[in-house]
């Protein structure tokens, strides 16, 4: 019984309470994903210039990720290839949120328009999702843009799903009855009722979506599909390193897949805490 | 608060106190939009007593925090909840070790609706409840008596609590208070959206249960209900209890009720004069310096802005007003 | 609880569910190739040298010349009697790479499956018993890596850690090379399978860890709970007798529904290790252009993934009381 | 001058009817008592008069006129639990004036505080939010009110206030009022009239 005051004193006792740490963390976090994207945005040619005299070489404090057969930089690689995965997340998000608006509103317009969303959504979950990927990628010929644009169309499913059973719910709600009553019309329910409570859940829902979206495009071209080879996406590295794995070149494979995961954690790291803020239902934890 | 036989006109039933509760205050540290932390103070200086062979009422609004006050003496509070006072059973203070002892064999609870039942568990299983090994036949046989007597047919047993009816239900929460043999039960709103009929039929076995020598709380928020088969009532408001009266003091105009508030309640229901007084209960996060009433009463002086009116034993029911005598 | 009246019409609208889905999905995925700059003669020739007249030929057998419309009802047509073609880089039916293939995989997703579920459930109902504590911490910290970690980088790790480094599984190939069908052991099998079924049930963990986690959380915060805390029941027992009970069938279910995952997974890591399964044929159709491979793909696993949600649906309308409860409380 | 509900039949299910042929009929300036077990359909038909539920049988008219889905509904329900009748994203000076604005005088009525205008539903308590509810629904336009279990939640006093303020503005606007509660008393000091609801089927008057 007495654990919430000991918790209460201990975060005092840090200094911080829970909504500052929170902010921290949301603060720190989205300040590492800023520096990667404007790093990998800076980095010039010449850092990834191939230099023969040095490759292979294991991690050291001049190349903190060692470098690879041409003698390329890991660090510079990976770091230009996190740039790549965000800002493909971030498309891939943002197509996402526009569906899943378009989809959501669509499916408040009225029964059959519901049960055409929702059978969309069935459709679109019913073949594995790297598969849709593949298939859609396959579909526009292939190529860096197939795989963007795949990633893109099939991550709108999770969110639409959450925003349609939201606008369900909200549906029953007494109030909106209640306005309905008041003689208000449809749209100004939409708008001045159900709106609001939707546009937090949206916001909150892009911002998770970004972690599926780099994974998948990691994924996808690490199988082969899409980006070409000299592209510096993650994908491309980890799958050549591949090769240089039964030598021992163990750098190659472990840096760039650790940055990715961090990359991917700090997006969840986001979202939860934004969630914790908006809804501090279970923030007892 | 030590003399039970000019309090209980009865006096024979052996009234000695079974449950005292002690300036008992209690807050939760919560969370609000945006994690601003905000303490919410529920209960504060509560005082009761609940004697055996009598049922005590405690009356009050519904999500007032009484419910708290059960879960208190329960010790199944949740995690950010603050306790302060003091709880003794049987003369012993209730420590969290002792109540968790106690649950269940000297304490039991009855809830207010089927969803305290395991959805997924059968009926028989659960008012019979989790038992030492060797005494299941024996707790079997306990369980068919009690439901012949509350008049629940065999077939009671394999159902799923949402098979039960509304009356099934309150006879299957009633019977697991008596499976236990506790002599302190504690009904937390037990007779919500009743009918008549199965209002009636609850309360007379809580009834019975003080008969026995039981020592009832009846947490409610029916005046009415409580008024049928209590001994004592006592008026919580705003998170305490400023009243403890007798049954009969409840007549007329209330005039043998010893606070303004509970003379308040008592003209203002509908069977009464249905008349109101002016103002609002404070909300729990306000902070009042003087008597909680203060705002609404119609006879304070200076004395009521300054601190909580201490406890008054006045003709037989105890009450914290400074203009009473 | 089950409920046989509900039974045969439950039963007839899977099916014809499950009908007007493949039809729909073997139609999109259809015209989504065939839309596709992909030329299926190129893909099928390869690099070989051939007449021009035999290539208008195979032209004319891959309908090149013919309306779309007309070429999904042929092939549609040709599905309908179990002819889904012939693998253009196996040069066998299609039919027959999916059952072999499809095999193989079956028994690396049941396997990890099986572990993942079990182990997240018993770490699930560990942490959510002991939430707020560092040990809850650690397995809530754990699995928050463990969903952001690349399935096929974990591959890679374990690949690295287990087969370069230490020696103790073989690096590639769900057979050993050189070894006839017949001579491979049931030994070489699971030597093979360890380090993907491995890797598939540490990431699977998550997902269902968490979500015990946070039901048992629930469950044991509901009313139930409190009133059999009030009962005197406490401790383990508590959980035994409601937590377990109350989390179980919407774990269960929720490991039904993660089909589609399962099969992503295993796409990824059968690439990594080599494992001859399902996965390194899709990525080959896809890679080579193998359009009737890709489509019965496609297709097997539609019917792969609606089967988890059918299991899943069956448990969610037949076997958990609660949901009429739900139904009579409305 | 008339409130009607005529031959009224609703279920979820086909062969489980929550109301079955019920008719009821409420004129303008009566208060009519609605008193029946939990469970029996109270609040559905309650529903139903008010437009709030579409998918049933039978007829509801105001004096002989079906009543029309879209505009301003001259028979307005107030529920039980205020808390859900108001969107938690909203101040209470737009809760209030979201049907009309609500005029000064039912404001001091009802003794509402100018303060509490500017707060959120969370910082009220419920017999607070139970006053905005009802000073909403009682727009000029309301000629019915049905009030399901308003006061079931609150205490004796707030309920005296409430009930004796609602009734004043009843009476001066000439409003019919069908008060639902399972409580006798409060019916009693209520109600002209009661209608006792038997579990389904029939409506008895006494």
């Amino acid at each position: 019984m007495s654990t919430a005051v000991v918790n209460v004193n201990r975060s005092l006792f840090r200094g911080l309470n829970l909504r500052q740490k929170t902010l921290l963390i949301i603060g720190f976090t989205s300040l590492l994903l800023l520096a990667i994207v404007v790093s990998s945005l800076f980095i010039d040619g010449e850092s990834l210039s191939t230099d023969f005299g040095s490759k292979n070489l294991a991690p050291s404090l001049e190349h903190p990720f060692g470098t690879d057969w041409m003698g390329r930089d890991m660090l510079t690689r990976t770091l230009e290839g996190l740039g790549l995965s965000i800002v493909i997340g971030a498309f891939a998000s943002l197509i996402s949120a526009v569906l899943t608006i378009i989809l959501g509103l669509l499916s408040s317009a009225g029964k059959t328009a519901d049960s055409l969303v929702s059978w969309l959504v069935d459709l679109a979950l019913s073949i594995p999702h790297l598969l849709l990927i593949i298939l859609i990628s396959i579909g526009l010929g292939g190529g860096a843009q197939g795989v963007i644009i795949g990633v893109a169309l099939t991550h709108w499913t999770s969110l639409t799903r959450v925003v349609r059973a939201e606008i369900k719910q909200l549906k029953t709600q007494e109030y909106i009855h209640i306005s309905r009553n008041l003689g208000k019309s449809k749209w100004w329910i939409a708008t001045k009722h159900i709106l609001p409570h939707l546009i937090p859940q949206i916001l909150l829902g892009t911002i998770l979506l970004f972690p599926h979206a780099i994974l998948h495009e990691a994924s996808v071209t690490f199988l082969g599909f899409g980006l070409s080879p000299h592209e510096p996406a993650i994908g491309i590295i980890l799958s050549e390193s591949m090769r240089y794995l039964s030598a021992g070149y163990w750098w190659l494979a472990f840096f760039p897949g650790l940055s990715l995961l961090i990359v991917v954690l700090a997006f969840d790291l986001i979202g939860e805490n934004l969630g914790k803020l908006m809804d501090p239902k279970n923030a007892h934890e | 608060m030590e003399n039970k036989t000019e309090i209980n006109a009865k006096g024979k039933k052996g009234t000695e106190a079974l449950l005292k509760v002690e300036d008992l205050s209690l807050s939760f540290i919560q969370y609000a939009s945006g994690l601003r932390q905000t303490e919410l103070k529920v209960i504060c200086n509560l005082s009761i007593q609940a004697n055996r062979g009598e049922i005590l009422a405690v009356v009050g609004s519904s999500g007032s925090g009484k419910s708290l006050l059960a879960h208190a003496i329960l010790g199944i509070l949740p995690s950010n909840a603050k306790l302060d006072g003091k709880i003794e059973y049987d003369g012993q203070e209730l420590t969290q070790k002792n109540k968790e002892d106690l649950r269940g064999k000297e304490i039991a609870l009855v809830p207010q609706s089927v969803t305290y039942l395991d959805p997924l568990m059968k009926i028989s299983n659960q008012v019979i409840g989790a038992v030492e090994e060797g005494k299941e036949g024996l707790m079997k046989k306990l369980q068919r008596e009690i439901f012949q007597k509350y008049d629940l047919k065999p077939d009671v047993e394999r159902m799923f609590p949402h098979e039960l009816s509304g009356g099934m239900a309150r006879r299957v929460l009633v019977s697991t208070a008596v499976m236990s043999s506790a002599k302190l039960i504690i009904a937390d709103e037990p007779t919500p959206g009743l009918d008549e009929k199965t209002l009636n039929e609850t309360l007379s076995y809580f009834k019975d249960m003080a008969n026995k020598g039981c020592a009832v709380m009846l947490i409610t928020h029916d005046i009415e209900a409580a008024l049928k088969i209590s001994d004592k009532i006592a008026v919580f408001y705003a998170g305490t209890v400023l009243e403890v009266a007798n049954v009969k003091d409840f007549k007329n105009d209330g005039e043998n009720l010893r606070h303004p508030y509970t003379r308040a309640l008592w003209n203002a229901l509908p069977q009464n004069k249905f008349q109101a007084i002016k103002g609002h209960q404070p909300m729990q996060d306000e902070v009042v310096d003087g008597c909680i009433f203060y705002e609404r009463c119609s006879k304070k002086n200076e004395l009521c802005s300054k601190g909580i009116p201490q406890f008054k034993k006045v003709n037989g029911g105890v009450v914290r007003c400074n203009n009473v005598s | 609880m089950l409920d046989n009246a509900k039974i045969p019409g439950f039963i007839g609208k899977k099916i014809l569910r499950l009908i007007s889905l493949l039809l729909v999905v073997s139609f999109i995925s259809f015209m989504l190739v065939q839309y596709s700059p992909i030329d299926p003669v190129r893909a099928y020739l390869g690099e070989m040298a051939v007449s021009a007249e035999h290539k208008e030929k195979l032209e004319e057998y891959w309908g090149v010349n013919t309306p779309p419309q007309e070429k999904f009802l042929n092939w549609a047509g040709s599905l309908l009697k179990g002819d889904f073609g012939v693998s253009l880089i196996y040069r066998v039916p299609v039919t027959d790479v999916i059952k072999e293939r499809f095999t193989a995989s079956l028994a690396l997703m049941a396997s990890s499956w099986l572990i993942s579920g079990i182990l997240g459930f018993v770490l699930g109902i560990a942490a959510g018993m002991h939430k707020g504590t560092l040990f809850d911490r650690a397995i809530k910290t754990y699995c928050y890596i463990l969903t952001a970690t690349p399935t096929f980088w974990l591959a890679l790790i374990l690949l690295m850690i287990f087969s370069v480094q230490l020696g103790w599984f073989p690096i590639g190939l769900s057979v050993p090379i050189g070894v006839t069908a017949e001579n491979v052991t049931f030994f070489d099998r699971i030597e093979h399978l360890i380090l993907p079924a491995l890797t598939l049930s540490i990431l699977g963990v998550a997902q269902i860890a968490m979500f015990t986690r946070e039901k048992l959380i629930e469950v044991m915060s509901s009313d139930y709970v409190l009133f059999a805390k009030a009962r005197g029941e406490k401790g383990l027992d508590l959980v035994l007798r409601h937590g377990i009970r109350n989390v179980a069938l919407p774990a269960i279910t929720l490991q039904f529904l993660s089909f589609s995952e399962l099969f992503g997974g295993t796409v990824l890591v059968e690439q990594v290790f080599s494992y001859q399964g399902i996965g390194l044929a899709t990525v080959a159709a896809g890679l080579k252009s193998d359009v009737p491979l890709l489509l019965g793909i496609v297709l097997i696993s539609a019917v792969f993934v609606f089967v988890g949600n059918l299991i899943a649906d069956i448990i969610y309308e037949f076997i958990d009381p609660r949901i009429k409860q739900q139904e009579s409380t409305i | 001058m008339c409130l009607k509900g005529e031959n009224i039949s609703f279920g979820y299910k086909r062969n489980n009817l929550i109301l079955n042929d019920v008719s009821i009929s409420l004129d303008r300036g009566k208060v009519l008592g609605l008193i029946g077990d939990s469970g029996s359909g109270k609040s559905t038909l309650c529903k139903i008069l008010a437009g709030y539920e579409n998918n049933y049988q039978g007829k509801v008219s105001i004096d002989g006129k079906e009543v029309l889905t879209k505009g301003y509904n001259p028979v307005q329900l107030v529920f039980q639990h205020p808390e859900k009748a108001v969107n938690p994203k909203w101040k209470m000076k737009d809760i209030l004036n979201e049907g009309s604005n609500v005029s000064q005088d039912i404001l001091d009525s009802f003794g509402i505080k100018k303060s509490w205008l500017n707060r959120w539903p969370n910082e009220l308590s419920g017999g607070e939010l139970q006053r905005f509810a009802l000073a909403r629904a009682l727009g000029s336009e309301t000629r019915y009110l049905i009030a399901d279990e308003i006061t079931t939640m609150l205490d004796a006093i707030t309920q005296a206030q409430i009930w004796n303020m609602v009734l004043d503005i009843v009476k001066e606007r000439n409003i019919g009022v069908l008060v639902v509660s399972h409580e006798k008393n409060l019916i009693k000091k209520l109600c002209h009239d009661v209608v006792y609801f038997k579990d389904i089927n029939s409506v008895r008057h006494y």
